[in-house]
């Protein structure tokens, strides 16, 4: 009665397109990212390749969300995200959710039509790497302190921001502040005066930022947003953002598990494959079983998001899938190395680098522990009547 | 007579609700417990005047010949109302065994009967040393003249004390590999040497049966799919019912409980308590998402992956998860049986802890369909 | 150099002493004490045994730790504790914490020598059976409502103390309430004028009680604690039978995991014990983990307990080995009823006895959440300066 | 020369503790990583010097003889201070196994240097594709008159490049059981044909090394233990040494840094933390517990049952729980390499989540470790 096999069946014209997209990146993937590639970057001043990136703008992904009128795509997270999560299952430091996602998705939120037509239509050409400088503590929720006091059109920032993504190699930082009794955002370029970046080194072998600002002057033109509608036009990008870092994240987890189960069906340990016992193929299921919930999570959850809500409804949703995202991903990590035994400890082992990424990309934009306290809050979880 | 599938599935879901609303009896909604014949057969009489009772079948049959599609909507909505699920192994196991495989006597005998619930029907597959490994199944028939009399001792078999006909799998050929000398038989549950003897669980009640087998005599007539072909004809009902096995609706509807157990006692003033509940509420909507990814295949006709296993083991572990919490934020309350007071409300804490137990344990235990997982999915060596 | 098994190695006399107490508690469940005889009891008013408990008080258990001068042998906890662990390894429905270490001990750390010399050589005898009355909400600390007023010598207590244990059989209580600003107990004897006891069915078979007081009078001679020394005395019992309880819990793990594991060595499943698929083994390996970091925590801390402390330092310890306890109690009995298959969930098993119990007395005294929390409390965690 | 054992446990405890604060460079106290034997050779002539380099040693190989409680005491005392431990293969697995097994003139020649720090010694066990299954090591080792002729290579060797001699488990008969054809070997390091590689992890230090083995010739008086018989000569190692994998040192100053940094960036004002690192804090306490039960057992003279490998499996473990919370205590900080600044104070979070990755896996993984417990402790079957 049901034998016609799923890839049979008819697929609507959005399925379709995704799928094409996901086949692009997969062949993307298959020539241009390579494990060894990590080893060599991490030793530059910027972790990750520019021309490349000029690549990748080619193929359309720095622009896949951004608006048509500034030379995007208008795609949705779900398209976005298949991309995302076939290039990070390959081992991709360039910052696509970093810069393509939260960056350019939040100066196309914000309301200055004349900047979005001056930056964005470089960020879809490749020649624009923009990040956000937005976090001030160790926790997504703590509060933002930096100030943006209005000078007559102009303002003056003053604040620090850490755990800046990209760091190494952001051409400019869009960095929210007080302003009045709203957020604003701004668009700082690279090495504005009184706009410091100091560097530290994530696991992931990429420099991220801390942006220290005194009395850094900003002219209207590069206001993102205005205090009016920063804040929404943040918690939308900060979402997406959320949504594709765990798309990334399920790329990661594939990537690191693939190599594992690989792994378990070639080593041979007492005359028989790893793989053979039983012990650890109930360990394999569970992490197979984690990957594909957050896998169904992911569809689920990007399309509800375009389907739209209230606030809460949306920042709820967002955090529901980095929360699993971020756990899926450090079990998956852990385990990889465990069942790889000693040779996955070694750096010339490519195994690493999946375990090094997800340590970094699970805990940038706010660990799992964080994203559930969101989500309980968004969702009004004890605050049924 | 009303062509179901031609209706938009808005259209037909409002329909199904109203018959549901209408007629499911009010005091029966989310059932602790699995209901009994008696209680439930009300319900299972309306549907059958209805026309409701086989919406999978073939119309020539008696059904309502939904699509999956329709099929999966009705099974929400009833899921949605808490709809108590009747002994149904007429309808979802042997009946659609029989109008796949079944002889014209043998669709014209009993297809009607499960249709007017006349027949109900009980499953006896495992034996106090065949569980897991199924196969290794002992009852025997041997054939005499045109009957088999059949030996030997099955369990587990679920409300066969409500059952008038059994389908058995029986041992026909001892000197062949183990799966190719079992048949699988139809029995009157009325034939003599039959004794039906409840089992008494941990939990208190006795859904489940001992069937013993002392020289019943079975008319040969009565094979599905061929002598010594039972293994297959058990594995072909194994189609898209596997999904529900796997379904949110305990782990949700649990969940429910806890949640208003927790508004009344204050639980949630405890930030403790409210992640670990965060984590359960994430785990139901993921194990929904999961499970719609599922039964997205079946609406569209395709065919399911082995790895539908995990729906299985994540609603099954989840379930057993919350009804932890439940024992945990019940303090005290936390080991008492039967319905107690918890902040002005009446709760049996203690069912949902203990049908958390057999769930992961029956339908191939979990242990089972982590090897499955492990083989068929992650092409791990035997 | 080290080949000297362990037993052959000097014991000191307390270890020799509690090595005696041991092999007669062993030789008593050998004995007397067989699963069956709790499907004969739980159908009867009162689920133990008044008979078996008369032996048990001529072998000492009900006086272990009660002062000799009321005929007590003023034994410690670790003692106690050796001998409430094996007899419980065999199925013991006798109350032998809630009422001789619970009860007992706190009428004897109790300041009224009369009312001791009353009650203590009848619980020695094994002719009383004292129940403590406590609890007034679903958690340990749940603030204690009940009120006793002063009128004359005498005071009028009202309140409702919930989950008893045992309630059935139980010959009075030793009830806790508010007296001016300090705590006073009570002691009322089962079927006082005003005292009316409400029972309830734990799932180990038992019943326990909820004991309303309307306007219960009891005499000067019937305080068991005066408010001076009310709360001190009550946390010093509560403490022993928390220490004493875990040592029950630790009693009902053996056995359960012995029967496990013996279940894992018979049952044949695709041609092979199934206790040699290595998933099962690795999961029984951290079950015995749990068990024995139980019974060395459970040595230690009846040690430390001994040689004393302040009362924040032994209400930690306490709570220490009722965490541990409970939480890989209630984990061993999970897992013996999944490893068993269906037949664990059958009455007619016995493991299901030892599920139940241990479901029930990790939840008596307050379960591991609360001692984690009250350990927390008591250990400063979070206040080091 | 003094009596150690002729005094109480606790003078001795208070003369050890003594040395030790009065010689122990406060720069090394609780290293986080493995110290190099340049960073730590001074201490290693101290106590070289004071004569308490080799504690449990016998006098006449210039120990101190001391008896197992005693020898307790010394490492709690070294423990407790967060002495960082030297390259000490010479002093814990080479040098009891010479005094036990090795011929009058092999104690003379190795012993007294292994005393004065003159020869460092390295372990080569390991092999690409021996790990978990160590006796299928195949670096093989013929004679040639009377030198063996050692070809292949060695991995996971702890340090080796600092070492200046190496005990090898090498093959000298493929024709028998795995076990029954493998010699134990010492090799001076300087000779011809040995190459050792650090190997970069991915904690980014190279504490553990690949040695390569090309026609290097090897004394035939090298053996230890007779021919074939290396695989005995190993096992006679696991003597109490097999308690300090499992001593709760690790887990503990692990704890110790989370508290610290949870109070100065406010974690414990979550109940959902405390009650994460309470759970530890019990972990930690009640291992310290179990390791007591043992050490009691070395302190009385008795035999370690089996079960001691409990101690491992839980202390690595717990350790890689601390580490876990660590990273999810850290926040957005949880992702960065080397020391960092958190509420004011500098921590490097990484090294503990990065090191709990060994720690399961080496000295037995923590597989194998079960595997023993299930045959040894639970007469589990094969």
């Amino acid at each position: 009665m049901m034998s016609t096999p799923a890839a049979q069946v008819a697929e609507d014209p959005a399925e379709e397109q995704r799928r094409m997209l996901r086949e692009s990146a997969l062949a993307f993937a298959a020539n241009e990212l390579k494990p060894a590639r990590m080893r060599t970057l991490r030793l530059q001043p910027v972790q990750f390749d520019r021309k490349l990136w000029k690549t990748m703008a080619e193929m359309g992904w720095t622009g896949l969300m951004l608006p048509e009128a500034h030379g995007g795509s208008a795609l949705g997270i779900a398209d976005m995200s298949a991309v995302v999560e076939e290039l990070s299952r390959a081992l991709l430091p360039e910052p696509l959710v970093a810069s393509a996602v939260f960056a350019g998705n939040l100066i196309a939120h914000g309301d200055n039509d004349a900047l979005k037509a001056k930056l964005l239509p470089a960020l879809v050409a490749g020649d624009l790497i923009p990040a956000v400088a937005f976090q001030e503590g160790l926790k997504i929720d703590s509060p933002v302190q930096s100030r943006a006091e209005a000078a007559g059109k102009d303002f003056v920032l003053n604040g620090v921001k850490s755990y800046v993504r990209p760091g190494a190699g952001a051409d400019g930082f869009v960095v929210s502040a007080k302003c009045g009794d709203g957020l604003g955002l701004f668009w700082i370029p690279a090495g504005t005066t009184g706009a410091e970046l100091k560097l530290e080194r994530s696991t992931d072998g990429t420099d991220i930022g801390t942006l220290t600002l005194k009395n850094v002057k900003v002219g209207a033109d590069n206001v993102v947003a205005s205090a009016k509608v920063g804040a929404a036009a943040f918690d939308r990008a900060f979402n997406e953002a959320l949504i594709a870092g765990s798309a990334e994240l399920l790329g990661l987890m594939r990537g690191a598990l693939d190599m594992t189960t690989n792994y378990l069906r070639t080593r041979v340990q007492f005359g028989k494959p790893i793989g053979s016992f039983q012990a650890l193929q109930h360990r394999a299921v569970d992490l197979y079983l984690q990957q594909e919930l957050t896998a169904a999570a992911l569809v689920e959850v990007a399309r509800l998001f375009e389907e739209g809500g209230s606030g809460d409804q949306l920042n709820a949703l967002a955090s529901r899938i980095k929360a699993r995202a971020s756990d899926a991903a450090m079990q998956i990590a852990r385990e990889a190395i465990q069942m790889h035994g000693a040779i996955g400890f070694t750096d010339e082992y490519d195994v690493g680098f999946y375990f090094k990424r997800i340590v970094a990309l699970s805990a940038w934009l706010g660990n799992s522990a964080e994203h559930r306290r969101r989500y309980a809050a968004c969702s009004g979880i004890g605050k049924k009547t | 007579m009303t062509n179901w599938n031609a209706m938009s599935d808005e259209e037909f879901r409002q329909i199904a609700r109203k018959f549901i609303e209408d007629n499911y009896p009010q005091k029966l909604r989310y059932p602790s417990k699995r209901l009994r014949w008696a209680e439930i057969k009300d319900w299972y009489f309306t549907q059958s005047k209805a026309g409701w009772i086989a919406p999978g079948w073939p119309v020539e049959h008696g059904g309502m010949g939904l699509a999956p599609g329709k099929l999966i909507i009705w099974v929400e909505e009833q899921e949605n109302y808490g709809v108590g699920r009747a002994p149904d192994h007429g309808l979802t196991m042997i009946g659609p065994t029989i109008i796949q495989l079944g002889s014209p006597e043998q669709k014209a005998q009993y297809l009607p009967k499960i249709i007017t619930g006349e027949h109900v029907w009980g499953q006896c597959y495992s034996e106090p040393n065949a569980g897991s490994d199924l196969a290794s199944l002992r009852t025997e028939a041997v054939l005499d003249g045109d009957h088999f009399v059949v030996n030997g001792q099955k369990i587990w078999s679920t409300l066969a004390q409500d059952a008038t006909h059994l389908y058995v799998l029986v041992r026909t050929d001892k000197n062949v590999k183990k799966q190719e000398g079992i048949t699988f038989l139809l029995v009157d549950a009325n034939t003599p040497g039959i004794t039906i003897r409840p089992i008494m669980t941990i939990a208190g009640d006795d859904k489940f049966c001992e069937v013993f087998f002392d020289n019943v005599r079975v008319p040969a007539a009565n094979v599905i799919g061929g002598v010594n072909k039972g293994w297959t004809v058990a594995k072909t009902q194994l189609g898209f019912e596997r999904i529900f096995l796997g379904s949110p609706k305990l782990p949700q509807y649990a969940l429910g409980r806890l949640e208003d157990i927790a508004m009344k006692i204050g639980a949630f003033d405890d930030a403790l308590f409210t992640d670990k509940f965060t984590q359960l509420k994430l785990d139901v909507a993921d194990l929904n998402a999961l499970y719609r990814r599922y039964t997205e295949i079946v609406r569209r006709g395709g065919q399911l992956p082995p790895d539908v296993s995990m729906l299985k083991v994540w609603s099954t572990e989840t379930y057993a998860r919350i009804a932890s919490l439940m024992v945990e934020a019940a303090g005290a309350a936390g080991g008492l049986d039967g319905a107690t007071d918890l902040g002005g409300m009446t709760e049996d804490i203690m069912t949902h802890y203990y049908y958390a137990r057999p769930a992961t344990i029956y339908g191939g235990s979990n242990e089972v369909q982590r090897n499955i997982l492990s083989r068929a999915t992650l092409n791990l060596p035997g």
